[in-house]
């Protein structure tokens, strides 16, 4: 998969004990503790990291400092689990929603508003379908990237 | 001496209101806490013995809130109230309202804080008291303003008599803007503050901040606990403090020092408060305001002499006297301290963050105190303060602080927000912070991070994680309102099977 | 001096490992680490730069196999070794193994850990040097120890030659017990250490362990660094630890810190070692052992003397001299340090337990310092030393360093193994304690803990936590290997909606 | 729901907003964040708590003090969820695991042998029945009270 972090940008290739990024080939493996990643052996040595993934993005803390980690390639563009998803633009708090789960909504409809820096944001339908979940309720804050709506698409999905 | 206080309110959230209840339990005082209707999940609720709900609203109706802060007060029965930084810390109003509810107060006297609230006030004070300040103007119409502006040269500042901590001010570096800027600031300030006064002071570009920490009792006795640096700013917000300035000789400190306790006694001060100087490039010192509160950077004092502050504050609120090793020269600064500020921040624009805290590991080990306002799980609106909490280290000598300082921020994990923890690297990996030569510009000058890549572990890892379609590994879940019985029908277990 | 290492193997586990590690990258040493096949879960690996497979097996084939971890020295490049404590860390063949491998050690000579290894061996020497032994016997066979057992009077111990540390001894009341206990003791010291030599020592029933930590330097230099009172124990296990010791005047003290600077220099000792004494009802001071290492309890002077003690350890081991200020009475101890141990152990029948932690959070704030060797998510295993953490408080005074560690003991929350939190609180909480005068049967005279019952918002909290079915509420999962993507069709949001 | 704590006991009634302890009712609300408890407020204030539960035992950390409390009452005795539930009588790794899901197993069949302070455990079937799951594979660690395997009884369930 496809890989950016800031300027930098990698393709990584996982194999079965081994890691390709970009042209060079590692033996590796995951090290858990309680069903988290907390290294990753490289040539028999584990290197400590922590990890936290949201969606397509990746937090890794590692050698001491954290890197914002994203996926780009294009099964995130067009993949299946973000073609529905409506992200929250900015950090805020949802003001209004205006459709329920089961909802029939057109292109372009306000689905709910969202409040930032002291103004209110229409989020709008980017599509024909049906509202399948709503992540958030009137009052609650979310994050930037949080994702607000799901929208199973009318035509194929 | 009044009774030292059996329940304390603590008027405030975040680091501070943990900071607080920290001492008053090591002092047997029980910490009773408040939180705004929607912040019930707040780190600080978990040092308090109990918390009781502001009521809904913003900050107006909730932290500032003085009707509502006396009423938590009466329904806890809490004897006590200390209000933090921030908030309604500087608020004379507030603390004439504890006092007149017969709760002791942990603060100066509402004159103190009026006075020195004042800036131009304050400024006429410390003139009669003999303390430099740095020129300026008094109060004045736009004309007479204009006059005083050509004297001063440029650049300069027209700052709001009631504005103060960075906020409030404009610079000028042309005559030509000198008119604009006075309005301006003039109608900034009358909507902010409710006083649209306004005043000239000289502009120094390549200055130091360098702070005293006083204290007074009520007989009239001023003493200070030595200086801390504070020059290491962004947008006139500090980002690191240390103690102490490498910037003061003996004889200086000496100097400095008692302009400061001079500063404290023209208003009769009691209590924990901080005179703040500007020290130009020929080491002159000028007054430029005083805090009248406990101040954020207050650990590295605390780590250098070996005090607690906020024990100290609580103690001569309730009448005791300065303590006699606090005099006559017995305190001795021992080693180095150095803070540093994690704000939730974006790292390149600078701009606060909000997000919930998801990963969460604290540095620690020798010479390492974290001071938090948050935890894992903690939600960081951009509400409150982005100050998510100080890292404060000590050494035998600074190049042993510095050290500490870098292994402690690269140990620091904290994932779901993020933090201007790679600016702060920078300043500490700066050749100029480590000569200990540097001014306020300090931020402003740095070098461009070295940019080392991303290390094949934190590419992998990352793979990984995007890989995985499992479920979480956890048998047990740790969330109570989330745990699954294992051997329960109705529980994930099953339905995954 | 040789030069500072590149490159710090740390050829140990838990806490120790990662106070090691701390120092190393403050030094700017890289920390490379070692760990058992079925333990590269475990905490220390996150504070090192790396860390390589010692292979399958136990504790025999792992951390204390002396070719695996040459071998690991070899991979990972180290120039280096520090053994921290326990383990392989009084091991001489381990140090003659490092040396002859041309890495440095950090720790003492070979031959220094022999001598004071042997503790007959020991006994000599330091009667020799002058240095006052608990009235005691040689090695001898059966006859010759009874005889000197009546001479000495009861009650006395048996002790093992090899053993130390609590390990290989047996008191005796009577002198019809003993011929047995002896008998006994040399079965156990034969079968345990390889050396069945054995002999008796008066026991003090109401004593003080108080030890001296002393540094000497590679031109024959040696200085202590004071006392730590260690007399707060059960079954000889340290449990809690104070300096300055209440025991002990200015005289006593410098007496005694000159018998441990005698016994080191007995030995020609270089590096970091502890000369521990007993001391009885009438102050007389007896040499009982000298450690040839690192010691659990070392935060406490680094505390009170703001030294870091693996630094000079590093720094004294790479042929530095003794620092020049640690001479001629310019070391003064400031305020009081005291260190908790936090044991995962049954807090009644106090046996080791095992299990995961699933909640761990950490005190902090204002004069507490935390190294610990776990964190949220480790598992507790049997196969290792049952230490999860030491809280090292300070304060300016003994008063004030008490009734912090009560603080930040009761801010610890550790859930999913069961502590010894109740025992260390019993302990902060008694009179006996508090007043200064104890000695090591402390523990066993506490009396019972108070039972203030379960809180209301204990048993709600349980009732609600059992009451549950609901799936985990969060919405993103933390954990990389476990993360639903929230949007994807096969994650839980959608099984669960 | 009876619950035990050391020397304690008592009968807790969970209501909408209110909390019976014993014979005393008091108001309650749960205080969570990001979906765990981390207070109750009684009254109009709000205690500090810290929880973990695992199956029929809750750890609780409260006013300083951890407790240890277990559900007691007769739904833990006879309960479906633990009809089938074996757990491990003490901490120790699995040496060996002699069924696999799916195996149909008779009353007092080894499953699986238990290694613990330097001793053999056999862990015996309770009951006839199929092995539904299995909690550890060969090699791990097991805490006291982990569910080891899960029988579905033959007769009913």
């Amino acid at each position: 998969m496809k890989l950016t972090s800031g300027p930098h940008a990698a393709e990584i290739v996982l194999g079965a004990g081994s890691a390709t990024v970009g042209d060079r080939t590692v033996s590796f493996r995951e090290r858990e503790r309680d069903g988290e990643i907390v290294g990753i052996e490289i040539a028999g040595e584990t290197v400590p990291v922590r990890v936290l993934r949201q969606g397509d993005r990746v937090s890794v803390w590692c050698a001491g400092r954290t890197f914002e980690i994203e996926r780009t390639d294009e099964r995130r563009r067009r993949g299946p689990d973000h073609a529905g998803g409506l992200l929250a633009p900015m950090p805020g708090r949802v003001r209004r929603v205006m459709v329920e789960a089961g909802d029939v909504v057109t292109r372009g409809q306000i689905l709910l508003v969202l409040e930032a820096m002291k103004m209110e944001h229409a989020i709008r339908s980017p599509q024909d379908g049906t509202v399948v979940r709503l992540g958030f309720a009137e009052g609650d804050l979310v994050e930037a990237g949080a994702p607000l709506v799901e929208i199973a698409a009318a035509a194929a999905p | 001496m009044a009774a030292i206080p059996k329940r304390l309110l603590i008027a405030n959230r975040g680091e501070i209101a943990v900071r607080v209840a920290r001492t008053a339990r090591e002092m047997g005082i029980e910490p009773v806490g408040v939180h705004a209707a929607d912040d019930a999940d707040a780190f600080h609720l978990s040092r308090m013995a109990r918390s009781v709900d502001l009521g809904a609203g913003g900050i107006a109706e909730t932290y500032l809130s003085i009707p509502r802060l006396l009423e938590a007060a009466a329904v806890m029965g809490a004897d006590a109230v200390h209000p933090g930084y921030g908030f309604l810390s500087e608020n004379a109003d507030f603390a004439r309202a504890i006092n007149g509810a017969g709760l002791l107060w942990i603060g100066p006297s509402p004159e103190a804080i009026d006075s020195m609230g004042d800036k131009l006030e304050a400024r006429r004070r410390m003139r009669e008291a003999g303390v430099p300040v740095v020129p300026g103007s008094d109060a004045g119409n736009g004309t007479d303003l204009l006059e005083r502006g050509r004297d001063l040269g440029f650049p300069l500042l027209v700052k709001a008599s009631a504005g103060g901590g960075g906020k409030g001010m404009a610079r000028v570096d042309r005559l030509e803007d000198l008119a604009g800027a006075i309005e301006q600031t003039e109608r900034v300030a009358a909507a902010a503050f409710g006083d649209g006064n306004v005043y000239l002071e000289r502009m120094f570009d390549r200055a130091r901040h360098v702070e005293f920490q006083i204290f007074g009792d009520r007989s009239g006795s001023v003493v200070h606990l030595f200086e801390r640096e504070c020059s290491v700013q962004r947008r006139h917000q500090k980002v690191l403090e240390e103690s102490p300035s490498a910037a003061l000789d003996p004889r200086l400190r000496e100097a400095m020092g008692r302009a400061a306790v001079e500063a404290a006694r023209a208003v009769g001060y009691v209590g924990a408060g901080t005179v703040e100087f500007l020290l130009d490039e020929r080491r002159n010192f000028y007054f430029l305001e005083m805090n009248t509160r406990l101040q954020v950077e207050h650990p590295i004092t605390e780590e250098v002499l070996g005090l607690d502050l906020v024990r100290s504050q609580i103690e001569i609120a309730a009448g005791a006297p300065l303590p006699a090793d606090w005099r006559g020269g017995k305190l001795v600064p021992q080693g180095h301290a150095i803070e540093l500020r994690l704000y939730a921040e974006d790292p390149v624009e600078f701009l606060p963050r909000s997000g919930r805290i998801r990963v969460w590991e604290e540095p620690a080990g020798p010479g390492v105190r974290v001071d938090a306002g948050v935890g894992e799980g903690t939600r960081v609106g951009v509400e409150y303060d982005p100050l998510l909490a100080k890292l404060v280290v000590s050494g035998p000598d600074r190049g042993a602080a510095i050290d500490r300082a870098r292994r402690a921020l690269s140990e620091w994990v904290v994932l779901g927000v993020e933090t201007n923890a790679p600016l702060l690297a920078r300043v500490l990996d700066s050749e100029e912070f480590r000569s200990g030569r540097y001014t306020t510009d300090l931020i402003a000058r740095l070098p461009e991070a070295e940019d080392p890549g991303v290390p094949d572990a934190a590419w992998i890892a990352a793979s990984s994680a995007l890989a995985s379609v499992a479920p979480s590994g956890r048998r047990l879940e740790r969330a109570p309102a989330g745990a699954p019985d294992p051997w329960d029908a109705a529980s994930g277990w099953r339905a995954g099977a």
